[in-house]
């Protein structure tokens, strides 16, 4: 194989109550695709996040076509050729799309932005990643996928030996994600290295070439794709047989809890559906289709236009989330750090923070009933944080998604859930953690509605699949007939 | 020995040490350098001078916590005072002037509390056009003269006292500790934090959050007014100029207690400290006769000063509680 | 308001020390330090108690009356002597009054004469513009000038309004014709005084006399006169204070469009304030009040009153205490 | 036909549409209302008053782009020129004096940026220190007496003209312009945006946000001495007091010009808008004799108007241009 571009040695790393990375080692070839696989917070992003500078490792040595290489902060990175697209997304939002792509670059004469070169230089890139876009459009109009897409463009950009990919596709759609896949194979045959994480097993057997496993901040060891299979991966990360095949049985019973009719938005038109109690509903369909509109339609987050809302057959004269609150609705959004995280407060606070009223004798908060059903939580969910007292912010990426699953399950009264993507983020084994406990909760007769871009996921546990396109429904599907090639079908017309 | 050492364990883990520490040097320096400081008497007017700063930093933290800020307290205590005097002159009894006071109070606090929250505007120019408003109507309504009061018992508010304790550090005592207590062990405490937090975030979890703000506008105008009441006690008349600057020194005085202007962090205790250091720090270079600009000097220094220590501390402490896990001092 | 009759003249200079053989303590609790007005009644203060080896402290309340009650307290509890104090507003010192007397701490106030306190000492604002205004008055009846003012104030303070009510009962008196055309709020501050006036003679270009509540006023008046291009040389500007060096040195300018201002000779009123004080804190009887003395200067006469020394100006003690200060044994009290 | 279309569609994608509007409508009201408001004369004076706020308030946004705030300019502006005048009048000559202030402008501006990057705190209490200490220094410079320049030729900086325009504004306007261009076609300009919109992402692409912070911070000051040698021109003389409250007219200013206190957000253009509108209102309610407290009433009351017009359509067009961007509208 090729030579080793960049190689990283006894890296250790300590954040207060947590053991990030212990020794780890890791080695990456020219022009290969090395996927890092492990579960959530088994140090995949504080790896990741040492290399490009935006942590300094505690002992340990990272070197560079075989020098030794001090990264302190992202410029040494990329003067070193690391580019990095973090899980968390880094878009400046008042930016145009072209600024955010050649940022800190921007191509000038002399000090002036040359514009025109800016603006073409972004019209390649972006035709490149497929994004269709004005390149001068502001990056606060865009979805999270096309901010992923963004970001995807802005390292391509660089033209860097190393692009480092952290959860690329969490937000993305099939389609997007083979336009991905597209450009990591012409990246490869460039010589670039791909260091590749992801959770989608599937993914990683597609484009990877080498795979290290991390687990719990340790090396577990690097395979070669060709070499391994699915089921001893998930062995080496969670370090012992798991079952990952999960089919629910689907028995649809109960009163109709939710009755949408003709809901219009700014971005939806005239959709209707029913759910009963105990029935999961998946929504599917292409970025853009309009999926996390009716999440936010239906949890007052837009403005209605038209249309009617009732539950348990009572019309809401008024949407708003209050309202929904108060009605047992909850809602786990799309992007996580911008509507879903309170960055600053602890664990246990965010997740109790749409139940507290259920921890109060009169006025106070009883803090013990509080932490202990969080505490249950924690433990169901295997969220893995030093204490509820940690701050949300520090966790990683899966585990803060687990936390905010956990806020509407303490919730008392719960009638409907929905949940846009709701394993975002979250690794294999841990998927199927909630994908039980959502049929569980389910099975409470609790009405539930996924939106979600994994066609898999929602064909493996939903009573019946509604797809989306341009904001209408195209079809409803039941589970017999939903699957793959039918939602696609659907999905493009 | 093992008890002395969980003791000092609880102590470093204060968040506010740093300025707890700076405070303590302050006034270790200032009883060195004046022997008037250190006295009964001294402390306790320092407590009084400070309680009115304390009453109105109270509620500006709240308010900054929630990611708001109010410009208009200074102006607000001056109008409600004004208007509270002449009421209280005609009716000849304390206690409906007061409610006045509080009333218009409320009122403003809705009024900033609806343009920010309906608008969706900074509420730092919302407040900012209220406050020169405000004191405009203050200057109209007396013609720029102050009011005298003609009520007897009504300075006891400002000047009393229970026991050897200033009646205005009685009132700033007993509100500040309700609100830390609203803020640490209500739900209504934790709206505050977490609408200040994300705000996005906060809606989608089902809070009311504009109804939170709304509260704690209304709550800080309230505590504005009555920081504005006591002064007026203590100057027995409505005085359309008074606590110019006020919004400053409160807002100082709450930032340099470690609040962030962005919202969802800060805490009461830090507010205190910060209010305390300001006010010994005043009270001491009055008393070793330090010319009024030099105090200036001083003053500016000692903010810059004392935000950095903490600033540096904070930052610190992230390390050693690595340092401490590397050890297994602390357990999972 | 007439101008009073009885003087005494000569320095109160007494001898005087606390009793138990300590110096003297004297606090003054000022209302604006950061204003050369009061900048020179603290040197008229520190001379006089150099000389008489009494210790003097000062504190700057800068405009917050709730400030100054505590700076107030502070002083009584640091235990001085006697107590000077600048009132930021008549009624709200009351209280603080009220404890000095609890104290038995005699007070002396400056400028703003309250209901009850040892000793007042002051001018008199109203009969300070009075003059003023006659001066003024005269001035344009010599030099057929038809007075058209501005007039630069600070409205948020009583007591220069009461300088522009004298004004303009003086001026009026002597020359009925003369017209007050504007007044605005300078804030007693020069950028925000040249700044206001500049809008002020945009919409009334025929002003064509200037008068400030102080120096900064009136010279920032004028100098929005000159920068709107106006014939300087028929600009009149009187104003209130003198109180410092640059309103000095225009005087005696023969060139310069400011042709007299009511002398208040902060050093003196300073100076009187820490007699009043001290005698007052050893028993002594001391007046009621004390009206300090006011002389409309113009270039001829400030030089018998200030010398030039280099850059500043200092007070000639023998020839303003030639000029007296009227006791008085009632105060009058001002709205 | 056409053209008048595609103009009125232009004019209706100006950001900054209502405030302009605001602002027509105050100057058709003041010149209802004062016969002397709409005349050449009258017109150069407020552009002149305008012209030290604009240059400061040009500073000041630049700051606020990147995300950061001065509350010392009104400070440095007097003791630079305190200094300035000092200087002066020991060399009788002009620019060695200028160059002076200015040297302390940009040692003023490095401070503030050093203690802000340094030890990454808030500017807002680092400013509030420095504004409090510097202040303090002008006075002790001058123990509170103005210092009369004695240089010839000094004030034409402040009351000159060349041609019909006044001096000040030509310097406004360079300045203006000058920052304009670069905030707009410079990648210094750029990264200015960028580092205050998002400071993770800026630092994720290599750019030194330290430093840009720091050359913005310390334009900020030089502009504000700038400003600070205008007004002293135009006095004439080094005033401990000048520029009282500066900071809070400028940054009202440029708030109301539409510049977020958060970063990322804002144009120049709204600056100038902002600086107009409070110009033309300060001028027009002189001119019509208004009462200064109600001056003070009307002031606050179009501030808050203001921005609330503002804000309505920003978040109207902001609507529409999201639909745009979905339904792919916009050109490729
Ligand atoms: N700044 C921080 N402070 C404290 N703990 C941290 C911090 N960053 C990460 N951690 C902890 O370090 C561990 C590893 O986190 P990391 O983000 O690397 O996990 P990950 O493998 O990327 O997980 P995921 O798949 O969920 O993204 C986690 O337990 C996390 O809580
Ligand atoms: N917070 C928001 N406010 C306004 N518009 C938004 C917001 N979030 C997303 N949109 C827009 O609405 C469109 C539809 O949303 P989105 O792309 O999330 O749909 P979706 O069907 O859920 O697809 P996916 O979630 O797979 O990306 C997006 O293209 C986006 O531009
Ligand atoms: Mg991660
Ligand atoms: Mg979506």
């Amino acid at each position: 194989m090729g030579k080793i571009l960049l190689r990283a040695e006894n890296i250790t790393k300590d954040f207060p109550g947590v053991k990030a990375l212990d020794h780890v080692k890791f080695e990456l070839e020219k022009g290969e695709v090395h996927a890092l696989l492990g579960e959530n917070g088994a140090g995949k992003s504080t790896l990741i996040k040492i290399l490009c500078g935006v942590y300094h490792q505690d002992s340990g040595q990272i070197y560079v076509d075989d020098k030794p290489a001090e990264i302190n902060s992202a410029k040494d990175a990329l003067d070193l050729g690391i580019s990095t697209i973090h899980q968390e997304l880094n878009i400046a939002d008042n930016l145009s799309v072209a600024e955010n792509i050649f940022f800190g670059r921007l191509p000038n004469k002399r000090g002036l932005v040359d514009r025109k070169s800016l603006v073409r230089d972004a019209k390649k890139i972006l035709d490149r990643i497929g994004l269709q876009v004005d390149p001068q459009t502001k990056a606060r109009f865009l979805s999270i996928a096309k901010k992923q897409m963004l970001e995807i463009g802005k390292s391509l950009s660089l033209n860097a030996r190393v692009i480092i990919m952290d959860e690329p596709t969490s937000s993305l759609s099939p389609e997007e994600i083979d336009t991905l896949f597209d450009i990591i194979r012409e990246l490869k045959r460039q010589q670039i290295s791909i260091i590749y994480i992801s959770h989608k097993l599937e993914e990683i057997f597609e484009v990877c070439d080498r795979i290290t496993v991390l687990r719990d901040g340790q090396y577990i060891g690097t395979a070669q794709t060709g070499q391994t299979n699915k089921e001893e991966l998930i062995k080496m990360m969670v370090g012992r047989e798991a079952n990952i095949d999960y089919k629910r049985n689907c028995s649809t019973c109960g009163k109709t809890i939710l009755q949408v009719k003709e809901l219009t938005t700014d971005k939806i038109k005239k959709v209707s559906f029913e759910v009963k109690a105990g029935e999961i509903v998946g929504f599917s369909g292409l970025m853009g289709a309009g999926k996390s509109e009716i999440a936010r339609a239906l949890f007052g987050l837009d403005e209605v236009r038209c249309g009617t809302v009732a539950l348990d057959g009572k019309t809401l004269d008024k949407v708003t989330p209050i309202c929904c609150m108060q009605q047992g609705i909850g809602y786990v959004p799309e992007d996580r750090k911008a509507d879903g995280l309170f960055l600053n407060l602890t664990v246990g606070e965010n997740m109790s923070v749409s139940s507290i009223n259920q921890f109060t004798k009169g006025p106070v908060i009883n803090k013990k009933a509080e932490m202990v059903s969080s505490q249950e939580q924690v433990a169901q969910l295997k969220i893995k944080t030093p204490s509820l007292k940690q701050k949300i912010r520090n966790l990683s990426g899966g585990n803060q998604q687990k936390a905010i699953i956990a806020r509407w399950l303490l919730k008392s009264g719960l009638k409907l859930l929905i949940i846009d993507e709701p394993t975002r983020g979250i690794d294999v084994g841990a998927k199927f953690e909630i994908y039980t406990i959502l049929s569980q909760l389910a099975q409470n007769g609790v009405a539930l509605l996924v939106m979600s871009s994994e066609i898999e996921e929602l064909t493996n546990m939903c009573d019946r699949i509604i797809v989306m396109r341009e904001g209408r429904i195209s079809a409803v599907l039941n589970n017999e007939e939903a699957d793959q090639t039918s939602i696609m079908k659907y999905s493009v017309k | 020995m093992n008890r002395i050492k969980r003791g000092w364990k609880k102590i470093s883990e204060i968040d506010e040490l740093m300025l707890i520490v700076a405070l303590v040097v302050i006034i270790i320096i200032m009883s060195l350098m004046s022997e008037y400081f250190f006295t009964g008497k001294n402390l306790m007017n320092v407590l009084r001078q400070s309680s009115t700063t304390l009453i109105a930093a109270t509620g500006m933290t709240l308010l900054l916590l929630v990611g708001e800020v109010d410009l208009s307290i200074g102006s607000l205590a001056a109008f409600s005072a004004v208007i509270m005097v002449d009421v209280m002159n005609m009716t000849q009894a304390i206690l409906p002037a007061v409610l006045v006071a509080i009333g218009i109070g409320v009122g403003v606090g809705l009024f900033n509390a609806f343009v920010v929250t309906k608008f969706n505007i900074a509420s730092l120019i919302v407040t900012l056009g209220v406050m020169t408003s405000v004191r405009g109507f203050a200057y109209i309504y007396t013609n720029a003269i102050a009011i005298q009061n003609t009520v007897d018992g009504f300075t006891v508010i400002g000047n009393g006292y229970v026991g050897p304790i200033p009646i205005p550090v009685i009132i700033a005592a007993v509100l500040f500790v309700l609100c830390y207590f609203l803020l640490k062990y209500t739900t209504f405490g934790r709206y505050i934090y977490a609408s200040g937090d994300n705000k996005n975030a906060a809606l989608a979890s089902g809070i009311n959050v504009n109804k939170i703000k709304t509260i704690t506008f209304v709550l800080c105008s309230v505590f504005a007014v009555i920081s504005g009441i006591i002064l007026t006690a203590r100057v027995n008349s409505g005085q359309p100029n008074l606590a110019q600057g006020f919004e400053f020194t409160v807002i100082a005085a709450v930032i340099l207690g470690g609040t962030s202007l962005s919202g969802g962090q800060g805490t009461l205790i830090g507010t205190l400290v910060g209010v305390l250091i300001l006010g010994v720090l005043d009270n001491g270079l009055v008393l070793n006769d330090v010319s009024s600009f030099w105090q200036d000097v001083v003053r500016g220094a000692v903010i810059i000063l004392a935000v950095i220590i903490d600033t540096r501390r904070t930052q610190k402490r992230e390390k050693i509680s690595r340092r401490l896990v590397e050890q297994g001092a602390v357990s999972q | 308001a007439t101008p009073a009759t009885e003087t005494s003249t000569g320095s109160a200079g007494t001898e005087v020390s606390s009793g138990n053989g300590e110096a003297l303590r004297i606090g003054y609790i000022e209302n604006f330090a950061s204003h050369e007005f009061y900048q020179n009644i603290i040197k008229g203060m520190k001379q006089t108690a150099e000389e008489n080896g009494w210790s003097l402290e000062i504190a700057d309340a800068n405009g917050d009356i709730s400030k100054q009650i505590s700076l107030g307290e502070n002083m009584l509890a640091k235990d001085v002597d006697a107590l000077i104090v600048t009132p930021v507003d008549a009624k709200g010192v009351m209280p603080l009054i009220e404890q000095a007397e609890a104290a038995g701490v005699p007070v002396i106030t400056e400028a703003v004469p309250l209901e009850k306190q040892t000793c007042y000492v002051g001018i008199d604002d109203f009969y300070g513009g009075y003059i003023d205004g006659q001066a003024a008055g005269e001035y344009a009846n010599e030099n057929n000038i038809v007075p058209k003012v501005l007039v630069v104030g600070a409205p948020a303070l009583e007591v220069c309004v009461q300088r522009v009510e004298g004004f303009k009962t003086g001026l009026q008196e002597v020359c009925p014709e003369a017209e007050i055309v504007v007044e605005v709020d300078g804030g007693g501050t020069k950028d925000t005084a040249v700044a206001v006036a500049t809008d002020a003679l945009t919409a009334n270009p025929d002003i064509n006399m200037v008068m400030g509540i102080n120096d900064d006023s009136t010279l920032g008046g004028l100098l929005a006169c000159e920068a709107a291009g106006m014939d300087m040389s028929q600009v009149t500007g009187f104003g209130f204070g003198v109180e410092g060096i640059a309103a000095k040195n225009e005087l005696v300018n023969p060139d310069s469009s400011y042709k007299g201002g009511l002398g208040m000779f902060p050093e003196m009123i300073g100076r009187l304030c820490v007699e009043m004080a001290a005698k007052a804190a050893n028993g002594e009887e001391v007046p009621v009040a004390i009206t300090t003395p006011l002389v409309v200067m113009n270039g001829e006469n400030v030089t018998e009153y200030y010398e030039q020394d280099g850059d500043s100006w200092e007070i000639k003690w023998e020839s303003v205490e030639e000029l007296g200060y009227t006791p008085r044994d009632t105060v009058e009290i001002q709205k």
